[in-house]
């Protein structure tokens, strides 16, 4: 087949865009990974939750998504907190496999609540730039997603500074391998182990509303998300944040362009053999630490 | 050695006794089902509950039985039974395969969760682009009752069949844990680099479990194929089995003989609580569902099993 | 029974799991028509018998479905309507013949359905190779009609089996019939992006492109051509999601406007059919193929039961067989079942038009003329 | 400074201590020995909130501590290093020393970091190695470091000795005496009896969750029920 | 001096730029007990890590009854009869004490009970009989220690690598200990120790090698070494020097 070079310039700007906003999610992820060491089973219905808070904004109280990011984000933070702090803590007692089920059975309880709350009709909202594009040469790239785009490195690079240079960001590293040294420096271990979920869970409201103006929301649209995500917090390595923004725009950038070779469906497969072939020679992921 | 496989036997034989008292349909189809997720999760439970390799991918298993069932039978006119035991066969060998990708790959913890969700994702794509699987439209096994089709025309036979299924798969999972191969089974689970200096051949174990594992678990997807008579990608690879079958094992009791059948039965109980509580409203039902398995949690943290270990009178170590 | 009591009737549908709008969407067309059918006066023949429905829900599985059936057949329901999805209805069907308890197919395309040998099994609707065979009798026949402004197209489809399944029938039968496939994309469902695909097809500029697709993804597609600047001359497709759904006419009309569709639809100018429109609009619901076919079902039940004037599940499913039931507002005249297929079932062209879905083809349905080719 | 009593405290259905008295005063090397599985971890862990007390009183600065969270009482000064060094194995050797002074000292932290570099020079090669790969010796050194980050008021060392070699441990305990020479007090948790007491002002034994021998450092290291259950004399 | 057992021979280990061990050769003659000591990160626990097999050397080959074992797993090895401890103790946690030893003693047993009896007689040589039943996590450090002992003795090892056995154990445990240790080698088996609590590798050793910044710097009898000023300025120091002088005079 015959492609320009014209369409594979536009189709890695595109899936760069759709990275951007992967890595978000996968942040989310990797950082409560990172420090509760399992895999958040409610990550995608909590994406799904917050991408119906900002649609009820938007419909309801009328305030723009990328407006209402700035309230939800807090919002979800707190919601995250108190989540670990109220069930996920408690009901698991910090057990690894008890951690495990309780968000398993809180993503059963948040999809299905969402179902019996709101049915499961596809919700899409009018946005004034919805069908704006950004012309870049003959490229028309989606102002919505352009604008996602930088919003999302730019939370992932704030990020990254948090963890690296603050008290709290080192705490959060700390307590994710050796929780007993890290209680006897002083650090209160439920309430870091709460702020990294209300962390990750905040990085989902910025997602949310990044997508919305592109995108639809169901009870179960989350999920979608957070199956690529899994595998870019691998890819780049797990609790690894520069890994989880490079593994985003890599995974994004690769399902594109095997999206566009051979089609939207054996392009999915692209991204699990390049992950297969990741873990096979570089097992701790491109950016993570030999275990 | 007989000894202790007896309390598997007594428990097998109660069951295969309750279509003989019991002719609610309803209560068979539960009861079939539940068998057939205690199935899916023996197999989940070698690997992970014993071997400690946590799988969030056992779908691929699941789901190449299943097909290996159905294609076998559809497009090479094999005989059923003969291609039930290709599926399970099948579902060894992909075991293998996968083991010898990740464990040579020293990948554990995580990242082999990881990885096997992959995997089923992998087949899931597969499946629903390759014309032998049907693809997109999936595959019909003919429904022909019968002995030799191994489509039961009562409900009672098929669950003897799954019954069935599930005994050996017990009684062989109750075998390892009482020989060698179950005590480096553990060892490598609790600290690999422990058994290592032990002499133990961590590769081989961790491969042979899955091997077991893998074919334990195509067996449910046979089974599944075999009753549903209809497959497309989703239904056999999709995501909810992975779950399926690690929460069987992990509600009854991981790394236990008995924890995937009491999971099975107490989570299809509760689903069908669910489902009665939460009335006709869709979603209410799964709502309640979620709330009790956190309770569960929260009050049997080591599973059921666990939870009517601590009940009685501490007993000493096996010895 | 006891003589006189309500007539309990299994209404299955996916209304939790990945297919629950699709599922919500026909129990709710089955309730309205059991209310009609009681409001008028419940089963005549049967001394005014009022039609109970027991709601099942199949999860958007198999095995989900086959329990609901298990459990309302201990129940004693005289007959099921609904299943949705092809894989849920193999089954159910499948399980609702142990008991020979008919059982009505609601959408469930796939051919194989009805032609397992099932005695029980019926289905109103028509099926995959009508529904495609028909569709493209339809274009092809639309395109002669409007001077062949169309020869090149572009397939996108989702890669299950109605889709993939529509795009190997396209592959093989456009050619001979004067149209030239560019290429086909498969997606799957969910699919994320169509940024790639909306480029592709605005690389190839073909006529016409042919969508197949569930309605999240071809609200996206539809969404993503719009904003790529991609202007066919017409998008025709197939059992597809977004062009006979009221709620994307309503939430991006531009999007939606002059796009075609092959499917399941109510003829338009019976009364009947405009009354329940109303009544769905009055609902606050929307008015989709899955509420009316389920809606149809129902009206077909009563008919038989009316005919059969017994709840008797062999004269039930005699009377099923042998029904000539003509008070439908299908546009497929008196049913008669061949082997459990209604054999003049048919689906119809619509296109959105003035924010209102019209049939447009066949003509002896037609409530406006097609607008083809799109203006530019 | 610091005074326990009645202190009881386990694991599960198990007691460890069983009603523990002990006073460590200002200024003061207080040495704290016992077999094997005596229960002088338990006796730590318990005073720095780990576990869960059962019975009896800490006080710390004449306020009770017992049932405190970990962090309230490492804000008040009182800093366990821990046995088994318990660093963080995938931060730095810098980080780790910066954590120490997570809920203490923050505004010192420059100052404390030299300090610790000079103390321990070995660290100071190592800034950037990942803690982790450090050898046994040099991980004990960040541990102790660590805890010295925070300023303690009162430092508890948990078997700080553990895998050093003579060299370091004769510097171990010289450092031991000279962080205590400038003001701070210091519970010590040995195995290393000989130079424990030597080192010491006060030593307690404790045998099965319980004291059964307290007094000055010296004339317990001339007791000769002590001499031959712990010194193999 | 009797047969070479086991030899490290030219052993050289790097991570990154940093050289762990360099060209250390360390001999073992059968039925000895062999001391290796040395300064903290001198690279003594790389050696018995590469002696075993969990590290591959960079340079270097080891020796086993004369066959070169450089490319074996570790597993392979311990089937021929090499055994190691672990400084930093890596129980089974969840299991028993009697099933930690059990995975040890089935390396020769393939039978469970066989398994579980050698488990049992094992812990009554290493003091761990009266904790059988309890589980390794609640063993205390020096708990542990002994349980890494009995571990490795469980598999029958002709070569038994000890790495730190002895620390976190009182003078008079240290007492107790030493005769288990001779009893060891007196029933057949090679032991190669490190150790930092100098009584005990002067009590045990018959030869001393001491390993510092990757090098051996000295080697010889316990008396010899201790005396090495090379040793004394590394490692012992002077106030612990003169504390063996006076003890081996004493
Ligand atoms: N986490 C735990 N769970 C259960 N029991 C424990 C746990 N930790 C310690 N124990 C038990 O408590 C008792 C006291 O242990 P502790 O660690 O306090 O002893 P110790 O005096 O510090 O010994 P050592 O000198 O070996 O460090 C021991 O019998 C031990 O088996
Ligand atoms: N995986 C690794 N990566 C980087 N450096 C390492 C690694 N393992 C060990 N080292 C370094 O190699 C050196 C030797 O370490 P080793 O553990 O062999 O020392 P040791 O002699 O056993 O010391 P100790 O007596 O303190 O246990 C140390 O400086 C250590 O920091
Ligand atoms: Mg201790
Ligand atoms: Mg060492």
């Amino acid at each position: 087949m015959l492609l320009s070079s014209d369409i594979l310039i536009q189709a890695v700007a595109n899936g760069l865009l759709t990275g951007a906003i992967y890595a978000l999610i996968a942040l989310g992820l990797t950082l409560i990974y990172g420090v509760l060491h399992i895999i958040n089973f409610a990550h995608g219905a909590l994406l799904t939750a917050a991408l119906f808070a900002a649609f009820f904004a938007d419909r309801v109280l009328g305030i723009d998504p990328w407006i209402s990011v700035f309230a939800l984000a807090p919002a979800f933070f707190a919601l995250g907190y108190l989540l670990q702090r109220l069930v996920v803590w408690p009901a698991s007692r910090g057990e690894d496999r008890a951690i495990l089920l309780v968000t398993l059975g809180l993503a059963v309880i948040i999809e299905n609540g969402l179902l019996f709350q709101f049915r499961s009709d596809t919700r899409t909202i009018d946005h004034p730039f919805g069908f704006d594009v950004v012309e870049l040469g003959t490229m028309l790239l989606a102002t919505t997603r352009v604008v996602a785009f930088f919003a999302a490195i730019g939370v992932a690079a704030a990020l990254f500074v948090f963890l690296a240079m603050t008290d709290t960001g080192r705490a959060i590293r700390a307590v994710a391998k050796e929780r007993l040294g890290a209680e006897l420096s002083g650090v209160d271990v439920p309430h870091i182990y709460a702020v990294t979920f209300g962390l990750g869970t905040a990085c989902l409201a910025v997602a949310a509303c990044l997508l919305l103006p592109s995108y639809y929301v169901t009870p179960q649209v989350g999920n979608a998300f957070v199956l690529v995500a899994f595998t870019i917090v691998v890819l780049g390595g797990m609790g690894s944040v520069p890994g989880a923004l490079a593994g985003g725009l890599f995974i994004g950038v690769v399902e594109s362009i095997s999206g566009l070779l051979y089609g939207e469906t054996l392009g999915q497969l692209g991204i699990f053999l390049i992950f297969i072939l990741v873990l096979l020679f570089r097992p701790q992921g491109l950016f993570g630490a030999k275990a | 050695m007989r000894d202790h496989l007896a309390p598997v036997l007594i428990v097998l034989a109660l069951l295969a006794g309750v279509p003989l008292v019991v002719d609610s349909n309803v209560v068979l189809n539960f009861l079939k089902v539940a068998l057939m997720l205690a199935l899916a999760g023996t197999g989940w439970n070698l690997l992970g509950g014993y071997g400690g390799q946590f799988s969030f991918g056992h779908a691929v298993f699941f789901g190449t039985g299943a097909y290996a069932v159905a294609v076998l039978q559809v497009r090479f006119g094999i005989n059923a039974w003969a291609a039930f035991g290709a599926g399970i066969v099948l579902g060894a060998v992909l075991g293998l395969a996968i083991g010898w990708l990740t464990f040579r790959a020293g990948l554990r913890g995580s990242y082999f969760a990881l990885v096997t969700l992959a995997f089923a994702e992998v087949a899931r794509i597969i499946a629903s682009v390759w014309p032998l699987t049907g693809a997109g439209a999936g595959i019909l096994i003919p429904l022909r009752e019968g002995f030799l089709t191994l489509q039961f025309g009562s409900r009672a036979e098929g669950y003897w069949f799954v019954l069935a299924l599930l005994g050996i798969a017990m009684l062989i999972v109750r075998a390892i844990e009482v020989r060698r191969f179950g005590a480096q089974l553990v060892a490598v689970r609790e600290n690999e680099d422990a058994a290592r200096a032990l002499g133990v051949d961590v590769l081989r174990v961790k491969l042979l479990a899955i091997a077991l594992s893998g074919g334990i678990t195509a067996s449910a997807g046979a089974f599944y194929a075999q009753t549903f008579l209809y497959l497309d990608a989703g239904l056999a690879y999709g995501p909810w089995i992975s779950v399926e079958a690690l929460l069987t094992a992990i509600v009854g009791g991981i790394g236990t003989v008995w924890g995937p059948l009491l999971g099975a039965l107490v989570l299809q109980a509760l689903s069908e609580l669910g489902k009665h509580l939460g009335g006709d409203a869709p979603g209410l039902g799964l709502v309640l569902f979620g709330a009790v398995l956190i309770l569960v949690v929260r009050f049997a943290p080591n599973g059921i099993v666990g939870l009517a270990r601590s009940l009685r009178p501490r007993r000493l170590a096996r010895g | 029974r006891a003589q006189g009591g309500p007539i309990r009737i299994g209404v299955i549908h996916p209304v939790t799991g990945a297919l629950a709008f699709s599922g919500a969407q026909g129990r709710v067309g089955a309730e309205m028509a059991i209310a009609d059918v009681n409001a008028a006066g419940g089963i005549k023949a049967m001394g005014g018998a009022k039609l109970e429905a027991v709601l099942g829900d199949a999860r958007s599985t198999p095995e989900g479905g086959v329990a609901e059936v298990e459990r309302m057949a201990s129940g004693n329901v005289a007959a099921f309507v609904g299943g949705f999805a092809s894989g849920i209805c193999l089954a159910t069907t499948q399980a609702a013949a142990r008991y020979d308890i008919p059982y009505l197919v609601d959408v469930g395309v796939a051919d194989n359905i009805v032609t397992r040998g099932l005695k029980n099994t019926f289905r109103f609707g028509p099926g995959f190779g009508v529904i495609s065979r028909v569709a493209i009798e339809n274009l092809v026949a639309m395109n002669d009609a409007a001077g062949k402004p169309a020869r090149t197209v572009m397939i996108v489809h989702e890669d299950s089996l109605f889709g993939s399944g529509l795009a190997g029938l396209l592959n093989r039968e456009l050619p001979g019939k004067g149209f030239e496939v560019l290429e086909t994309i498969a997606h799957p469902t969910p699919t994320r992006d169509f940024s790639n695909v909306a480029l592709r097809i605005r690389s190839r500029n073909p006529d016409l492109v042919i969508p197949a697709s569930y309605y999240n993804e071809y609200v996206l597609l539809a969404r993503t051509m719009q904003q790529q600047r991609v202007r066919p001359k017409a998008i025709f497709s197939v059992l597809g999601g977004a062009a006979s759904n009221y709620r994307f006419v309503r939430e991006f009309p531009d999007a939606a406007r002059f796009i075609m569709d092959c499917n399941h639809w109510v003829d338009g100018r019976n009364p009947s059919a405009q009354a329940l429109r109303r009544k769905v609009d009055a609902a606050n619901q929307f008015f989709t193929y899955e509420l009316f076919l389920n809606y149809a079902n129902i009206m077909l039940l009563a008919d038989a039961l009316e005919r059969a004037g017994s709840a008797d599940k062999a004269k039930l499913t005699e009377a099923l067989a042998s029904s000539t039931f003509s008070g439908h507002f299908m546009p497929y005249g008196p049913t008669k079942f061949e082997n459990g297929q209604n054999s003049g079932a048919v689906p119809v062209v619509t296109q959105v038009l003035d924010n209102d879905i019209k049939v447009i083809f066949p003509a002896s349905v037609a409530e406006a003329p097609a607008v083809f080719p799109v203006p530019a | 400074m610091l005074d326990v009593t009645g202190l009881r405290a386990g694991y599960g259905p198990a007691e460890v201590l069983r009603g523990i008295d002990l006073t460590v005063r200002a200024g003061e090397i207080v040495a704290v020995l016992g077999a094997n599985g005596a229960g002088k971890t338990t006796l730590n862990r318990a005073i720095s909130g780990v576990i869960a007390v059962r019975g009896g009183t800490i006080r710390f600065d004449d306020e009770d501590i017992a049932g405190s969270r970990p962090a309230a009482i490492v804000s008040r000064g009182l800093i366990h290093v821990p046995e088994g060094r318990r660093i963080f194995p995938n931060m730095s050797v810098r980080e780790n020393l910066v954590m120490g002074s997570y809920a203490r000292a923050r505004a010192n932290r420059a100052r404390n970091l030299d300090r610790v570099f000079a103390t321990f020079p070995r660290l100071a090669e190592r800034t950037r190695q990942a803690a982790g790969t450090l050898s046994g010796g040099e991980q004990q050194m960040l541990a102790i470091g660590r805890g010295l980050m925070a300023e303690p008021r009162l430092l508890i060392l948990d078997e700080p000795s553990l895998g050093l070699s003579p060299l370091l441990v004769e510097e171990m305990f010289a450092l031991i005496g000279r962080i205590n020479a400038e003001g701070l007090s210091v519970m010590l948790v040995e195995q290393n009896v000989v130079q424990s007491l030597a080192l010491a002002h006060r030593a307690y034994i404790i045998e099965q969750g319980e004291i059964v021998l307290s007094g000055a450092a010296e004339a317990l290291a001339a007791d000769p029920a002590l001499q031959k259950a712990y010194l193999g004399l | 001096m009797a047969e070479l057992l086991a030899e490290a021979e030219g052993i050289t280990v790097r991570f990154g730029g940093l050289v762990a061990v360099n060209d250390a050769s360390v001999p073992v003659p059968e039925g000895c007990i062999v001391g290796l000591i040395g300064p903290n990160g001198a690279g003594k626990t790389t050696l018995f890590a590469t002696i075993a097999g969990f590290q591959k050397p960079n340079a270097g080959s080891i020796r086993f009854r004369g066959a070169d074992i450089t490319r074996l797993p570790p597993h392979r090895r311990a089937a021929l009869g090499i055994a190691r401890t672990f400084q930093i103790v890596q129980p089974f946690a969840g299991l028993t004490v009697r099933e930690n030893i059990a995975v040890g003693a089935h390396l020769r047993h393939a039978g469970r009970a066989d398994a579980l009896a050698a488990a049992e007689a094992v812990a009554d040589r290493v003091g761990l009989a009266p904790l059988l039943n309890l589980p390794a996590a609640s063993l205390t450090v020096a708990g542990r220690k002994r349980l890494e002992l009995a571990r490795a003795l469980a598999t029958e090892p002709q070569l038994l690598l000890l790495d730190e056995v002895l620390a976190g154990l009182n003078p008079s445990e240290i007492r107790d200990m030493i005769p288990v240790i001779r009893a060891i080698r007196d029933g057949g088996v090679t032991v190669l120790m490190i150790e930092h609590v100098m009584q005990a590798v002067m009590a045990l050793a018959e030869e001393i090698h001491v390993l510092a910044g990757g090098r051996i710097i000295a080697r010889g009898g316990p008396e010899q070494v201790a005396r090495d000023p090379a040793v004394v300025e590394a490692y012992l120091g002077h106030g612990a020097a003169a504390r063996l002088q006076g003890g081996a005079h004493a």
